[in-house]
């Protein structure tokens, strides 16, 4: 198949799909191999991003899904339906937060660091599905373990878990530090 | 030390203890473990809540205060290593950990406003597309799946939900369900105040079998006492109440219905 | 608004709606008059349509609608109709394990016994045709009540649900004994 033939038949997949394809599925369909057709979907995106096109694709942890650009979103939605707003509260951000970095994570162990119980908070990030079950822990009780799932990819625009912001003790002393400063700054004005 | 006329709502024990930690612009490597104990007291007294789980994990942490404090009293205990070890450590470590995951929650946060800013589309298949289901290989799904190890799976399932339920707080519920009978109680209280000139409440209990009877029969005393059925005396604190009865002293009737409303 | 974000919000707008949108809607949101707008359009269609796209915009009767164009369709229809690989994960099979034993059983049961929400498991078990919806229980909320199907006997080999091994009550009385030890053992220490 020639190029220009795959680029169309990957944007057509991505359009008519609507949600999020493997890698390996786009690869099969247009005859090439994994590495070669990430290859293409990277330069496809940039070119997307060159192009100021009105739609863009997203990698979702080795999938790839085609999406509206973020700066549109103000005329978008005077026609379009805006999605499900929903807010998320402290607590369920925290138990969020800890799952995301220290995936595959159990009940007990999120409670050890928030050293409140968090029941509620993971029941509700898993009716959201932020988050879902990864299995089971080999340990007595064979206590669940907890990971998030590709729609916290989405929600929260992450390509893949190393993707991240990054988890660093020292670096948010830094920050700490700035803000600190940075008051101390507008306070000496 | 002033309190803020309206508190805070803190996420749990170590929120509250970083937002201390802010206040007094204190180096958390560095804890004036007194003054941050004496203000955490003097929080968790305002704390109005009714939900004894939350305020639990509250007073937990207020006891590993205190005995970090008392630690701090002590000679320093030395480590393999021979170095003194900090009876804070753990816990600035502990405050360090949750720090990190607080502030990762608010990276996020922003994360997902400009997230909410992309939109996506349905899927938009021919219906006969949409309409097709591939077919199942339920050999290649079953494996080595056979009823025997559903079975397995369902036992442990089963296991796991008797696992979570704590035994003691779930007799707890059962034995409030199947109330002590509170007339029942004052008649054999009174029947053995009656047989016993002087007596402990000890040995009163000896003869009761669950909590739940012996928190009635402390009403009951309590009660007797106040009509002056009984006199009590303890020497100290965490000692036998002794119980002397006053057989001339006849219970009114109506105590017994007064009773049943406690 | 410059020309170039002009398409990029029509290209947006059809995108994300999927359906046809009126020509005054799209004209509107770019601030346009009707007539620049269907020429800015006539454009578009006529540039995706050099460029060998993978999707195109069509007129319909004043509304325009985004789509893939048709020579694709047969690559749209090796993606949707690929195999999917199914896998019975923990999850999966706890859930149909208490569906099999305690059937007719509802949602609200399931979460009881397992103590996290089972909607995903149980959508998967009906799609895989393993369990099915057996009518509803007769409680406030009418929640609907599931159970095995004829492919689950098949697949397990079971002749019939009477041949499903019984949990005898004394097992039961066995693990609360073990979870009541247990707990006993933590206290003691």
């Amino acid at each position: 198949m020639e190029r220009a033939k795959q680029e169309a038949v990957i944007e057509a997949i991505l359009f008519t799909m609507g949600e999020s394809v493997e890698l390996s599925k786009l690869a099969e369909v247009i005859e090439e191999d994994k590495k070669n057709t990430k290859a293409i979907i990277e330069e496809m995106m940039e070119r997307y991003g060159e192009e100021n096109r009105g739609v863009s694709i997203i990698e979702l942890d080795g999938a790839y899904q085609m999406c509206t650009r973020g700066e549109l979103y103000e005329y978008l939605i005077k026609v379009a339906k805006s999605p499900r707003k929903y807010v998320l509260t402290d607590t369920v951000l925290e138990t969020l937060s800890i799952i995301a970095y220290k995936q595959p994570v159990t009940r007990l162990e999120i409670e050890k660091i928030r050293g409140v119980s968090c029941d509620h908070a993971v029941n509700r990030l898993i009716e959201l599905d932020l988050i879902k079950e990864l299995g089971r822990l080999d340990a007595p009780g064979r206590p669940l373990l907890f990971g998030t799932t590709e729609q916290f990819l989405r929600s929260f625009g992450v390509k893949s878990l190393e993707d991240l912001p990054e988890l660093n003790p020292e670096q948010l002393e830094d920050f700490k530090e700035q803000a600190e400063e940075e008051i101390q700054l507008k306070l000496d004005v | 030390m002033a309190i803020p006329v309206k508190l805070q709502v803190f996420e749990g024990p170590l929120d509250l203890l970083l937002h201390l930690i802010d206040k007094n612009k204190i180096d958390i490597y560095d804890i004036p473990i007194v003054t941050i104990t004496e203000q955490y007291l003097e929080y968790i007294k305002q704390m109005q809540t009714e939900d004894m789980n939350v305020m639990s994990e509250f007073l937990l942490m207020a006891a590993t205060l205190l005995d970090i404090k008392c630690k701090m009293l002590l000679p320093k205990e030395v480590n393999e290593e021979g170095e003194e070890e900090d009876p804070r450590a753990e816990l600035v470590q502990k405050l360090l950990e949750y720090k990190m995951y607080k502030y990762m929650s608010f990276e996020l946060k922003d994360r997902q406003v400009d997230a909410g800013k992309t939109l996506y589309k349905p899927a938009t298949l021919p219906p006969e597309v949409a309409a097709y289901r591939p077919p199942v290989d339920y050999e290649e799904l079953m494996g080595d799946m056979n009823l025997a190890r559903l079975h397995e799976i369902f036992k442990s399932v089963v296991k796991k939900q008797e696992d979570k339920i704590d035994p003691i707080r779930s007799k707890f519920g059962k034995l409030e369900k199947d109330e002590v009978n509170m007339d029942e109680k004052f008649l054999f209280v009174e029947a053995y105040a009656n047989a016993h000139e002087k007596f402990g409440f000890r040995a009163l209990l000896e003869e009761q079998s669950t909590k739940m009877d012996v928190i009635v029969t402390f009403l009951v005393i309590l009660e007797l006492m106040k009509v002056g059925k009984i006199n009590i005396e303890q020497q100290e604190i965490f000692d036998d109440i002794i119980i002397t009865s006053n057989k001339d002293v006849k219970v009114p009737v109506n105590l017994l219905a007064e009773a049943n409303i406690g």
